[in-house]
């Protein structure tokens, strides 16, 4: 764990959260976040194609099967919860449900980087199930918000399927899938190309996006009250449970301790890059100060620092003993 | 009536798509945009993690000024985000925004 | 009165986060941001290097508008590079602002 | 006259040197730019390959007002994405834009 | 060619003609791009300069000379052909002069990208050459559109001088030239202190840019049809007219096959950053719309996806049979 | 001398010079301007913590008391001459002295790039050196201020600890302090991990930062006549006083050749991103004009371009006659 935490990127996170505590006047100008995003989809896209492509389809479908079904279940529990145990009311349960289906781009570069750095072994191909695992939750999540809501004829509701469309026409999963495409086609010449810019220097770009996410997680801590004691339980229960989930679904699925890990990781962490935005547009009455506090400045850290090593223990212990 | 009014309406910039059409299809012969950072009865709105807002506006008759608000109020207001206000202005080329 | 002005503040953007914070302790029920550039009496302001300003706009009641102006003018007038100007807007929904 | 206006250009931002030295040329003791994007009657104009627009604002006297518009009208209207509009506006410091 | 379609380059670019297809919200922030641009100038003209500082001055002198020739004498044909067989007025045929007399720096860029994937020899000083021949067409074609119309006491008549002096001192031919003389002085040593930033992830960065560059291609794809039949024959046609003389004559002025065939990509392309800036302010009366939409959304995307392998086949024709 | 002129970075220095004097278009993003900046600040940060691992606390003391009483030191009579010799009124003089014993981080970049040049040895931990520098002389120099000023209830007059605090948590020694510590932690495995973004680029990217630093330098020497031949001398003679003052203090203090001639250039240095930011605010009496046009347009190229060469040979006198 100790070598988790005093890796550049997850110290850079705390320092972040630190700054903003202290009311630095750090910020990072808007285009240099969006710039950042725009990098790591693109690399995370174009490695993971590359792997792809070298990867037999064998290996492939039983992990993916997996990550679908995980994340078109999660939604389904975290909105039953929200709705009995947490008291919420339809759109906000149903948007704490997308964002907990959904995943994290950035948990997952972290988790890549920790076993990178650990030097254990992961299926290369992790990023095409990352893809594959960003969608159906939100898509799922608004779903559960309108089935459960009187329809009025109302001018806002968009149709799912337009917003399935837009989802998919979003920028992340494009850039992720985009390149993902690109990365399989382009082949090993194609992948020295790009590689010293979208390879090689990818942990430092990862450690100040990490520095920005901490910053905005900093400011964010001073909403935790305002979710409560219930928010920060299940913002840290429930990604545990979930790598759980993850871990032991991804080692029937014939995945490594490494890969099993990840999907665990995966499974485990909360979107809040295609979720707050989707859910903003079609679900306005859910009050973004729960999904954003519980995704951001609970579960996203917990993720970064404590839960990776955590879930790696896990995966030690479920893998072992199978 | 022609007299002008410059309308502004401040929102969260994932509304910016949708007005920009719907201010066109309801009459406004253009606008402007732009980014702005903002804090009202929400969240301060400052960053691109949480969304910042966008700054709309058009010059527009008092008829198509007043079918604006009123469709922004039932569709937007309760929900997002939002002000809008407007005032009277003297343009050039008076018939550019009719 | 209740009748509302659109007071616009523009200034070197390092009084932003003071001003800000003030105008919303003189009763201000919001504020909206943006990054300018600009010259006026003082030098050219349009490059990090040496400072850009800020614009900030909010609108008020008559009376919040004039206290806020005393006070800018008694603290930051004289010293820094900074207009302010305001006129009379309408605005749905009243009461979003006073 | 001593009656202040808030005369708003909108224009391709490929003008703005231009713009920003006649009108100080002209008496405009001073002016606020921003860069926004747009659309009126030519193309959307909202990215930088194309180019986007740039506002500026200068308070100024009516007289100037009326020269600068004059100006604008006959150097640039036909030939330009370019709207002007004004409105008068109370400020602090009357004399600072005199 | 399916190497050429199969790079990151080309493939970022359709995919990013999808992206605006599909009207995806992603978008480059306008900083991002500026940066971008920076960074190519400076990159194409640090290592030209560097590699101009080996070449000797006998194998320069006669490239550069058939190069002004071409960016000198094409505009005066586009020009007559866009009044007599086009029908253009006179503002709108002197501002396509401008625009295919003068360069592409993102298409010579991918030239080079395309050389060196496929490990073709050229001439390193050829950056010198892109600098030479920015400028001479854009005065050119606004120089016709001056003699061609009735001078009138205008006064947005700026002096052909005046334009010409901006043209130096704007963005894009002062940091080309700029660091054509900084890398030509700076030496080996110069050269490796700055080739980590500005040489090694040259080709990944082209890759973005080319994501950026598709993005406003397929937004402008839409205005096709407002340029016509005429717009897109002469888009396609004229190009590979200029490319069959650019390598003809390349061949003839001493060049290697890989220089030859960027000689005819160069004189191929058509500027879409330094002309469209110039003839805004010059000729206002010409509509963007037509060289706008000729450049960026046919003659650019035909070079970059099919000219460049076309030139190359016809550059092999053309020197094995001399 | 030439080897400094020739470098990249001090030519592209003067093409900015040349850009804003020719009144080139050519302008940086803001926001690649603050990404330039945030990249410095970490890339020398790291850097120096995780030199500083490596240095045995023996060595780090000496140099760091030599150089905490330098910055405190030059405020004082840098106040003192600007009001008896300059006819400087309080707040300007008091503003002077803040600006030149503060310390200007890219002088400090551009000089370890000089010795990397000339590939002389240098003490890996002078970026903490670098951090001790940067404040104290702020604060005097407020200070100095605030105590020959009659107090005045002002509510503008901000207590002096208040502004300690916001200058501690401001951007540059946040980052910089913040990755020293980053750098110390984590080892040379986290070093690995960094520095292809971090260290590889670094000198390409001082020379992005110079080209706009030129720009902006550029366009400040048409105030030079404002500031007058005192400021111009003063601007010149007084970083080479103390630089001879730190190369010597430095000698003493048991660094090498190449880390006394860095302390000096410290001592040379005026900040021109901290002060000006912390004076504006606690000392808007003082006119920019003066302290901007001194630290930016005439003490910044100074060191740049002759200073840094000049300390060198200084330097090699010093050592060898002791
Ligand atoms: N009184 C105000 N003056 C100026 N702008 C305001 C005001 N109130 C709200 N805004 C702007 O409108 C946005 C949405 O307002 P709200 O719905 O009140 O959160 C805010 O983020 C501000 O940018
Ligand atoms: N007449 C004016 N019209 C519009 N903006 C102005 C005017 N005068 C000053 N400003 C703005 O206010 C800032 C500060 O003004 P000043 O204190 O006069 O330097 C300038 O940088 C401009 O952005
Ligand atoms: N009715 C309008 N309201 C607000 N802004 C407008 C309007 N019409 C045009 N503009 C702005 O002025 C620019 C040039 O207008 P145009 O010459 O009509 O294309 C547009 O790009 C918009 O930014
Ligand atoms: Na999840
Ligand atoms: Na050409
Ligand atoms: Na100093």
């Amino acid at each position: 764990m100790l070598t988790n935490i005093l890796s550049p990127m997850v110290l850079a996170f705390l320092l972040g959260i630190i700054a903003s505590r202290v009311k630095s006047d750090l910020r990072f100008p808007d285009s240099l976040y969006q710039s950042l995003t725009i990098y790591l989809l693109i690399a995370i896209g174009l490695k993971g194609g590359h792997k792809l492509s070298l990867a037999p389809f064998s290996d492939v479908w039983q992990p993916s099967l997996v990550a679908v079904g995980l994340c078109c279940t999660i939604p389904l529990w975290t909105y039953g919860l929200m709705r009995r145990v947490g008291k919420f009311d339809v759109p906000n349960a149903a948007a704490l449900a997308a964002h907990y289906g959904s995943v994290s781009a950035v948990t997952f570069s972290a988790a890549l980087a920790f076993h990178d750095i650990l030097k254990i072994h992961y299926e290369g191909f992790m990023p095409s199930i990352l893809a594959m695992m960003e969608i159906p939750a939100i898509l799922i999540g608004i779903s559960l918000a309108r089935i459960n809501t009187p329809s009025e004829s109302d001018l806002t509701n968009q149709p799912v399927k337009e917003i399935a469309r837009e989802l998919l026409a979003g920028k992340s999963s494009l850039l992720l899938i985009g390149f993902l495409v690109i990365g399989f086609l382009v082949g090993n010449k194609g992948w020295d190309q790009v590689a010293p810019l979208f390879d090689v220097p990818f942990k430092g770009v990862l450690t100040l996006f990490l520095l920005e996410a901490g910053l905005v997680a900093g400011r964010k801590l001073s909403d935790l009250r305002k979710g409560g004691a219930f928010l920060i339980g299940f913002g840290i229960l429930f990604p545990i449970l979930h790598a759980l989930l993850g871990i032991y679904l991804g080692k029937l699925a014939g995945l490594s301790i490494g890969g099993a890990t990840i999907l665990g990781t995966l499974a485990a962490s909360a979107s809040y890059i295609a979720a707050p935005a989707a859910c903003r547009v079609a679900l306005p009455e859910a009050n973004p100060s729960y999904y954003l506090t519980a995704a951001l400045a609970i579960t996203f850290p917990f993720n970064i620092v404590l839960g990776l090593p955590l879930y790696h223990e896990i995966a030690k212990v479920i893998c072992q003993t199978n | 009536m022609n007299n002008l009014n410059l309308l502004t309406i401040i929102a969260e910039e994932a509304l910016a798509p949708a007005i920009e059409k719907e201010i066109v299809e309801m009459g406004a012969k253009g606008f402007t945009s732009s980014s702005v950072s903002g804090k009202g009865l929400h969240e301060l709105r400052d960053n691109q993690w949480e969304g910042e807002n966008i700054k709309i506006e058009t010059i527009v008759s008092e008829d198509i000024c007043k079918k604006i608000l009123t469709h922004l109020e039932r569709k937007y207001f309760d929900r997002y985000a939002m002000i809008a206000f407007f005032h009277p202005v003297n343009v050039m080329r008076t018939d550019h925004f009719l």
